[in-house]
């Protein structure tokens, strides 16, 4: 008795609509970036970027100088304008980029770490370690997170470290419960079951099954909370419990300019800086969101407020 | 049914305000400041005496677990302390600077559920059109606007150039409040049928509240679109229109409801996590509310206020939050009876 | 409800940034208590609006102490009554100071060391334990004011040791002032905003408008209130923002300089930091500070602080005794030290002083010491953390302000080695005896011929010695709407509410 | 006049590109009364075209030909007259039960609010007929059932609930959408023993979409078998279904497991359903064909009566004659022996219970020739 | 020869605040080497219970499920023991069934035991995932896919082929075929006939459609609330039903036809499983209950050869009564 298929032997995997080779996953993630506000976006980001690298080439002034006149109108040489104590606007805006970036993306990846280890464990233990972990989560979350934020920044001084440990400190939750509700619905899905009954133990279909599945909306998130911890960032510094003088950031700047309003242009650059990266994110956040599958952009959605 | 639940409510909402208070008490121990020093003067910190006396008065010398429990007991019956600041009882403080807040919030919420949840209605029923693609980059602008920098301009242009709004304060310099009934200005001075105080009161809520509503209008929107958008593609929406019935029926009583569960909870949130993130708003517009008590609490080490105005919000969230439950209750009877 | 301000017997709205904590004078020594404490409350003697420098009659017509300065006898006016109808008495008088001193609240320190006795009902005499000159300036302030002992004792007052907790009109005193001041207290709130009315029954003058509105409001918003009418008088505005204000008409500006004094110190004490406390380096900051550039962000109307005494009072430096940038000198401490010296700088980054934030001119520091070779890494912390530092004396730099608690010189010898801020700067007793000297002298010295001379040495050793750099007296502003006219800066009370407009 | 009446339906959406055509040149009539099939496929345009009856085009999509319901064209009613023929000329039962009825709205609002809307009745007179037409559909106890939500009904029952609902302002049509996939048999058949009734005491008419041959054989009278957006056969429902003329429906038949092939391993359509998207040229079924021909493979075969009150659609017709079926048996039958010894046994079991006019060697033929 | 044993397997389920059900209320049932055996019933009956509860996805209440003479242990924390791997399962929907994020083969690859030098070359892996491909008549290029990009009948092969892989004793399919089309159906019902044939692998079939199953089972098990009513041979089950719930099953079924009838259903609703009727549970909904019936619940006992019943009506030993004249 051969073992001839009865089933046509020569079906193929057939090309479905989406494009059908192992290009797949390289066509399919800037699927979502070519939306014209994904596209805007990634642009803005970019740009970003490429000020904080080179920000020294760009910058006319040194952005700590006090050489100028304090408080000079927006002219040809200072396209911003100088501040309070004499310094070019634009070359600390410039200068802000390689301060606000890099301390979103550290920020939202010690979340993304601490609450996502988190989240899975008790999405993936279940049970009492899960009840446990997520009453901890419903604390923070019931914590009125700015003031947490002042507390902690209050009582570790102000400082760009301890703003960005006091922002982890109310910024991981959200990520533990996205994470957790993800996981939960993964949890029960049948290819970890089929996996379990071929003796994979449940750490690591854990790792092996969940973690890439949970991967994609997480980072979407990741990319919608750098927006969100770049405004935490600002509005720390801005209440003054975040960088310390005379760092050029942003939130700080905008707080300099606020005491002297009527020189408009100390606050209002700072302030598009922060508010032009912050769309960006949430730009690209927003396009990549519409790629994911529905159940996992509502775990995002119902984990963002 | 309802009474267990409600009872599960409760004690989980007991349990919570406990750890928030050991919480809150536990960085309160990492404060490296001391609140005498504080509080007292340049001469009064430099006199032990003057220091011990102040510390013996408001329970500062005992160990820190002693103060816990001592606070604990007190606060079973009620008592949140004294704030060092005020001296005033942390709840007295509350009461007065709550309904600021709320007032602040509640007009936020309320411009926000109307502009937000209106134009989230406007964009899902014409999807992908331009009016839809703008929105959606309003939406973003909304979410992503650093609300201090928004503060700082709508005070300059609407405030000292335009002057069509006072710039902070909740009533004209020397007005008197109206009778405290329940705290918020403009309602109160509508019951007592007080117009000119109900004029100033709005007066200076309008421009604060604007500008608080500012990314709840962009959440809102989001939320209203994708929930409105999904509920369009039920099944139960084409048999209602299968009937029938005309568009505006539909919209309201079929789309709307199915679309409006997510809303809340959204809503319920946002609004919670509103009173919390006034402060940078009440800073700015001068507006005496928890947000600002909150900041003047923490930076003046201001344990007793510091642990009141966390409880407080905590409740107010955990409140928020039944609330959002109950109503879901009314909106989707599946959970009524389950 | 609009404030109207033209006419006499209107309102008045002031805007001040709110450090109010009491309405009771015993308890309060902030700006914003001692502004209504002198509008609710009479003191022994006082200042004329605008001035600082010597007392004048109030509650007392007349005084006079003795040889060497430990005993001071006032003689009172018989014709003050209370609003309760109680007739202001020497028993009053001893209550209130008694009390001032027994409630161990902020300005206690005042009462420090000296006992007020009844001779008769018009009489009182005050005895120091030390000699003390300063005694009529010190009964100026308002946390002296006299209050209707009758009524405050009814309302739980107590003058008596202990007061500190047995004293409980507090509570009252925020409810309504027992005093006889020009104004009565007519509601009382720390956060937004204290009014209070003109007094019928007063003594004095009839102060010219009928309400005034004490309202809190930061300096940005001071700013935008007193140009568009929201508010007549405003109190914080920093040079900066007047400058904008400048020319517009529909304001009035009044500007002297202040008696704060902005100071730097460098910790003297090796315990906290070998380089803060090395004299090479005191020398070198001295000598690399841009004062001039300093001055500059303290703006227009602002003078340099030659020593720590203010301008204005007995026994201050010449602006031509101050120290003169030297880089070269500076650079060259700098190579004696050897490397590149780093050193922390804190100061209290969310409270101003006429407008004036601590942080710019933290920054400045920062440029100009780096310009002579000295990295300065800035620390900021919310005041209530900053002091804690500062009075524990454990800040390596620091940046500072000292007002003075009475507009006397005396009040300036706590910056001796040993005293109460030479201690802050890890200045200990013992380790400049010659200042010592001088201070414990200047102390004790009772004729102003004398002590000027004194004083002035006293500063003139401090600047040598390095550990405190006084930097400038910022200047002090009202601004007043035009229809107000121009409202006078008082240098003892911040603000003479009851002069506006007489 | 037929009560609705599809003329040459050709519904086309918009895209860049080549234009989807979902649905391509359908005619169908249904008589009062008369309960007709739509079966073929997933994805063969069987509800685009049955939505049309209600005036229903997809977002975007523009239709061309008629679509008559009494005499009325409903692509070109202007809106309002549109609403008021859904509901009451025409209604529709969804397929998923669970979730055509709204969750959050009582029964009572469910039921009566068309009634409210299109009849006029005030509260008390939609809710008595409310009442009727849940005893109708044999919900016990309606007056209870009617402050109730849909959750707290079984699945079989709200179907019958939303069956009610369609009923309520008495349509002369009522399309039902696979209204008993989703459903247990014993249920299907409950429901289905409704609808006939229904269709006997109310003398409606009814589209009835399935893709179960088997339920299509009992209810419905007559048939369209549709691929990919066009009608390949039509007919008598019985006719159809015992003597297939297009390969597809024969396929179809083939596929499905019953005791004329029993013991035999079913045969399966190879390749994959045309969609819009990829459809090839000509007969749309010419890759999945074993008869196809050259002329398959460019030109679009046209429906053609081929007597007995039938259409069909294919050039070749394969089975048009027994003997074209018994000689094409013969020639595949040799390459299909090999892989069946394993279940000769069966299949020899199978073969005696047969009783079907369609032999099991048709079955194996067609399965044989394709691969 | 019975490799699975199924005995007396509970299945409860507990949600606070609600009464437990009792999914599976006491279940025997053997399958045997090659075997296919077919279980149906009606939605909510207990049947994926029961199949998940065997491969020991659910822990049993009660009861024991025992693989070639040896306890299967419901599932843990750590990896299944090597032996109960014999046990696997095949589930409803395609698109839940694979990891989106790996390669099939990877994904086939988990399920292969180690060789028994321990090393794991990743050439003889790939080759045993290209035989197992091939089984399940898929290209060896399909190994290298996505699942996303496989059609509903592809995916289940791929599904069978990764629980091939463990090399199974018995497959537990869980509507394996329920989700698809008509004609795809076909192809994978084929395909698990087949490879149960010539792997001499037991099969668990469940469905609830009933042609489908008579076309494939040996054997079928029909389920009402949690409990076996009948096991009887596919043909004589559907020719001659002992119970009177198979009986209606198989009149509900619409057949093709000229003469085919308009099926029949049975009366009254499916209870709740939470709060089962007294006595035999089918009996509020059976047209021939009578007085002991509504007190006494009938255990499943052997009537006659290898058919089993659980009615009041099918006395233990048999002979097997018709129905059809019963009621009569
Ligand atoms: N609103 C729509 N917009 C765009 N395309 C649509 C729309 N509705 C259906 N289609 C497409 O039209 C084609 C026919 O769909 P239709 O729903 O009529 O198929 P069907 O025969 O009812 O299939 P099923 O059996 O799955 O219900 C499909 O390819 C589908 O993708
Ligand atoms: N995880 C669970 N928690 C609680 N109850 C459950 C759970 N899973 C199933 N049930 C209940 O157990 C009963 C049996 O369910 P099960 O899924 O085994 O039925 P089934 O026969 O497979 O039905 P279907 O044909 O719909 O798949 C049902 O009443 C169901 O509601
Ligand atoms: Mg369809
Ligand atoms: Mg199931």
């Amino acid at each position: 008795m051969t073992a001839a298929p009865i089933v046509d032997p020569k079906i193929e995997p057939d090309g479905l609509p989406t494009a059908p080779n192992r290009w797949s996953i390289r066509v399919r993630v800037p699927r979502a970036w070519r939306r014209p506000l994904g596209i805007a976006g990634v642009a803005i980001i970019a740009f970003w970027v490429l000020v904080a690298l080179f920000a020294p080439l760009l910058a006319p002034f040194d952005p700590l100088a006090q050489d100028s006149p304090r408080f000079l109108p927006p002219s040809p040489e200072h396209w911003m304008g100088t501040d309070g104590v004499g310094r070019d606007v634009l070359s600390r805006v410039i200068y802000g980029a390689q301060i606000s970036l890099p301390i979103a993306v550290v920020l939202v990846v010690l979340s993304v770490i601490v609450g996502g280890v988190i989240g899975a464990v008790a999405g993936y233990a279940g049970g009492v370690v899960d009840s446990i972990l997520m009453r901890v989560v419903d604390l923070f979350f019931a914590f009125p997170s700015i003031i947490l934020a002042m507390a902690i920044a209050a009582a570790l001084g102000p400082s760009l470290t301890n703003a960005v440990v006091a922002i982890v400190v109310v910024s991981w939750p959200s990520y533990a419960r996205v994470t957790r509700s993800l996981v939960l619905s993964l949890r029960s899905t049948n290819y970890i079951a089929a996996s379990r009954l071929l003796g994979t133990s449940s750490a690591r279909a854990l790792v092996r099954e969940v973690v890439p599945n949970v991967a994609g909306p997480v980072l979407v998130l990741a990319t919608l909370e750098l927006g969100a911890a770049v405004l935490l960032l600002s509005g720390l510094s801005y209440l003054g419990l975040g960088a310390v003088p005379p760092t050029p950031e942003w939130g700080a700047m905008v707080s300099d300019g606020a005491r002297t309003f009527n020189n408009w242009w100390i606050a209002v650059f700072p302030g598009i800086a922060i508010f032009s990266i912050v769309l960006a994110f949430n730009f690209l956040g927003d396009a990549l969101r519409d790629g994911l599958d529905p159940r996992s952009s509502k775990s995002l959605s119902d984990a963002e407020i | 049914m309802f009474g267990r639940f409600l009872l599960k409510r409760i004690g989980a909402a007991v349990l919570l305000a406990f750890g928030i208070v050991v919480v809150t008490f536990a960085l309160t121990a990492l404060l490296p400041g001391d609140p005498a020093t504080a509080q007292l003067g340049e001469r009064a910190a430099a006199d032990p005496e003057i220091v011990a006396a102040y510390m013996k008065a408001n329970g500062l010398d005992q160990p820190l677990y002693t103060q816990f429990f001592i606070y604990l007991g007190h606060l079973v019956q009620g008592d949140l302390g004294t704030s060092l600041q005020s001296r005033n009882p942390v709840l007295t403080d509350l009461g007065q600077f709550g309904p600021a807040s709320f007032e602040l919030a509640v007009t936020a919420t309320v411009i926000a559920v109307i502009v937000g949840v209106g134009l989230g209605i406007v964009a899902a029923l014409r999807p992908d059109r331009p009016l839809d693609h703008t929105l959606r980059v309003v939406s973003l602008g909304g979410v992503s606007i650093p609300i201090f920098w928004l503060s700082l301009i709508a005070v300059f242009i609407f405030s000292t150039q335009l002057r069509i709004f006072p710039s902070s304060g909740r009533l004209n310099p020397g007005e008197t409040p109206p009778p405290h009934i329940t705290g918020l200005y403009t309602l109160d001075s509508l019951l007592t049928a007080n117009w000119a105080t109900f004029g100033s009161a709005v007066g200076h809520l309008i421009l604060p509240a604007l500008v608080l509503a500012a990314p709840m209008v962009g959440l809102l929107l989001r939320f209203t679109r994708s929930s409105m958008l999904e509920v369009i593609g039920n099944d139960y929406v084409r048999s209602a229109n299968a009937k029938g019935l005309p568009p505006g029926l539909v919209v309201r009583r079929h789309t709307l409801r199915g679309a409006l569960v997510p809303v809340i909870t959204v809503l319920g949130s946002a609004f919670a996590s509103l009173l919390a993130g006034t402060v940078l708003v009440e800073q700015i517009f001068a507006w005496p509310g928890i947000g600002s008590y909150a900041y003047r609490s923490a930076s003046n080490l201001d344990l007793p206020a510091i642990v009141g105005v966390t409880l407080f919000v905590a409740l107010v969230f955990i409140a928020v939050n039944f609330l959002v439950d109950v109503l879901y209750g009314l909106i989707d009877p599946r959970i009524r009876t389950s | 409800s609009t404030p109207s301000s033209d006419s006499a017997g209107g309102t008045l709205v002031i805007d001040k940034s709110f450090d109010l904590k009491t309405a009771d004078p015993a308890r309060n020594f902030e700006t914003t208590g001692n502004i209504l404490g002198r509008a609710l409350y009479d003191t022994l003697v006082t200042f004329e609006n605008g001035d600082s420098s010597t007392p004048i009659p109030m509650v007392a017509t007349e005084w006079s102490g003795n040889d060497d300065a430990t005993e001071y006898t006032f003689t009172l006016r018989d014709d003050i009554t209370f609003a309760s109808g109680d007739k202001l008495t020497a028993d009053d008088v001893v209550f209130s100071l008694e009390r001032a001193k027994n409630v161990k609240g902020n300005g206690s320190f005042l009462m420090a060391g000296l006992t007020a006795e009844k001779v008769d009902d018009t009489t009182v005499v005050i005895t120091s334990e030390a000699p003390n000159t300063a005694i009529p300036a010190i009964m100026t302030s308002p946390t002296l004011g006299i209050l209707d002992s009758k009524v405050v004792e009814e309302n739980g007052g107590s003058d008596a040791e202990g007061a500190d907790t047995a004293d409980t009109a507090e509570e009252y005193l925020n409810g309504a002032s027992a005093g006889s001041g020009p104004y009565i207290l007519d509601s009382f709130d720390i956060t937004t905003e204290t009014v209070i009315t003109a007094n019928p029954d007063y003594w004095g003058t009839k102060p010219k408008y009928d309400k005034v509105v004490l309202r809190n409001a930061t300096a940005e918003t001071q700013s935008s209130d007193v140009v568009s009418g929201t508010a007549q008088v405003a109190l914080d505005l920093g040079s900066d923002q007047i400058a904008s204000l400048e020319g517009n008409s529909a304001v009035v500006i009044s500007t002297t300089s202040s008696p704060t004094i902005f100071f730097l110190f460098s910790n003297a004490d090796p315990a906290v930091s070998t380089i803060s406390s090395d004299p090479k380096f005191r020398e070198a900051v001295t000598y690399g500070l841009d004062y001039d550039s300093l001055l500059e962000l303290a703006g227009d109307g602002a003078i340099r602080a030659a020593g720590v005494v203010p301008d204005s009072f007995l026994g201050a430096l010449k602006e031509s005794d101050a120290i003169v940038r030297d880089v070269d000198r500076a650079k060259a401490a700098v190579a004696a030290l050897g490397g590149t010296p780093t050193v922390s700088l804190e100061y209290p980054s969310d409270i101003s002083s006429n407008g004036l934030d601590f942080g710019p001119i933290a920054e400045r520091v920062q440029a100009n010491l780096a310009e002579v070779g000295i990295t300065v890494n800035l620390s900021p912390s919310p005041v209530a953390t900053a002091l804690e530092n500062y009075r524990a004396g454990t800040e390596e730099m620091g940046l500072w302000l000292w007002s003075p608690d009475f507009p006397d010189p005396s009040d300036y010898l706590v910056f001796g080695p040993g005293a109460t801020v030479g201690l802050r700067a890890g200045w200990a007793a013992g380790s400049a005896p010659e200042i010592e000297d001088i201070a414990a002298q200047a102390a004790v010295t009772v004729s102003d011929e004398e002590r000027a001379p004194l004083y002035e040495e006293f500063q003139t050793k401090l600047n040598e010695a390095g550990v405190f750099n006084p930097l400038f007296q910022p200047s002090a502003s009202v601004v007043a709407s035009s229809a107000v006219g121009e409202v006078l800066y008082s240098p003892a009370f911040g603000l003479d509410i009851a002069a506006i407009g007489q | 006049m037929s009560l609705l009446e599809i003329d040459d339906l050709t519904i086309t959406l918009p895209t860049t590109g080549a234009g989807r055509v979902l649905v391509d040149g359908v005619s169908l009539t249904v008589d009062s009364g008369q309960m007709v099939g739509l079966a073929g496929e997933s994805g063969s345009g069987k509800t685009v075209t049955a939505l049309t009856a209600l005036g229903f085009v997809p977002e975007g999509a523009t239709a061309t030909g008629a679509v008559r319901l009494d005499g009325e064209d409903l692509l070109t009613m202007d809106k309002k007259r549109l609403r008021e023929v859904r509901g009451t000329t025409v209604a529709m039962v969804f397929q998923d039960p669970m979730t055509s009825l709204h969750p959050m709205l009582s029964i009572q609002t469910q039921l009566t609010e068309q009634l409210r809307v299109h009849r006029n009745l005030s509260k008390r007179a939609a809710r008595a007929r409310a009442i009727e037409m849940l005893e109708l559909v044999r919900i016990p106890n309606p007056a209870r059932a009617l402050s109730a939500f849909p959750h707290h009904f079984s699945g079989g029952m709200r179907q019958r609930i939303a069956i009610a609902s369609a009923l309520a302002c008495d349509p002369k049509l009522l399309i039902a959408d696979e209204v008993t996939t989703a459903l247990d048999v014993t249920v299907q058949a409950g429901i289905l023993g409704l609808l006939d009734q229904l269709r006997r005491e109310l003398g409606m008419a009814v589209v009835f979409i399935t893709h179960d041959l088997g339920v299509m054989n009992v209810t419905t009278d007559s048939l369209y078998v549709m691929y990919s957006g066009r009608v390949a056969e039509q007919g008598g429902t019985r006719e159809v279904l015992a003597a297939p003329r297009h390969p597809y429906t024969r396929a179809l038949i083939d596929a499905l497991p019953d005791a004329r092939n029993l013991g035999l391993p079913l045969v399966a359509i190879p390749g994959e359903a045309a969609t819009p998207e990829r459809r090839p040229a000509g007969c749309a079924f010419h890759p999945r064909c074993a008869f196809a021909e050259d002329r398959c493979r460019t030109e679009v075969p046209a429906l053609r009566d081929i007597g007995g009150q039938r259409e069909l659609a294919c050039h070749v017709d394969p089975f048009a004659t027994v003997g074209a079926v018994a000689g094409a048996a013969a020639a595949a039958s040799g390459a299909g022996t090999a892989s069946r010894a394993g279940t000769a046994s069966r299949a020899g079991a199978a073969a005696a219970a047969s009783g079907a006019n369609v032999g099991p060697t048709d079955a194996e033929l067609y399965g044989r020739s394709s691969s | 020869m019975t490799v699975l044993d199924v005995n007396d397997v509970v299945v409860d389920y507990k949600v606070s605040g609600r009464p437990v059900v009792h999914a599976v209320a006491g279940v025997s049932l053997q399958v045997g080497a090659g075997e296919i055996v077919g279980l149906v019933g009606e939605s909510g009956c207990g049947k994926s219970s029961l199949g998940r509860a065997i491969v020991g996805l659910e822990k049993l209440a009660r009861g024991s499920v025992t693989l070639d003479g040896h306890e299967v242990t419901p599932l843990g924390r750590g990896a299944r023991p090597v032996a109960d791997r014999g046990l696997q399962m095949i589930f409803q929907d395609p698109y839940s069934s694979l990891n989106p994020r790996r390669r099939i083969w990877r994904q086939i690859a988990d399920g292969l035991p180690a060789d028994a030098s321990g090393a794991r070359s990743a050439g003889r892996r790939r080759a045993a995932v290209n035989e197992l491909l091939d089984a399940v008549g898929l290209a060896a290029s399909a190994g290298d896919r996505f699942p996303h990009e496989f059609s509903g009948g592809q995916r289940q092969r791929i599904a069978i082929a990764r629980a091939l892989a463990a090399q199974p004793a018995v497959i537990v399919a869980d509507e394996p075929v329920s989700a698809l089309d008509a004609s795809t159906r076909a192809q994978v019902s084929n395909l698990i006939v087949q490879i149960a044939r010539d792997r001499g692998m037991g099969v668990l079939f469940i469905s609830h459609d009933l042609s489908g199953v008579r076309h494939m089972a040996d054997r079928v098990a029909v389920m009402y609330l949690g409990r076996i009513v009948e096991t009887s041979p596919t043909e004589s089950l559907w020719s001659e039903p002992l119970h009177p719930y198979s009986d209606a099953l198989v009149k509900a079924i619409p057949q093709l036809g000229l003469t085919a009838t308009t099926p029949v259903a049975p009366r009254g609703e499916v209870p709740d499983p939470s709060s089962p009727p007294a006595g035999c549970r089918f009996h509020p909904r059976c047209p021939l209950a009578f007085e002991r019936c509504l007190t006494d619940d009938p255990a499943l006992v052997t009537v006659e050869g290898s058919r089993e019943a659980a009615c009041w009506l099918q006395p233990a030993g048999g002979p097997a009564r018709e129905l059809a004249l019963l009621e009569a």
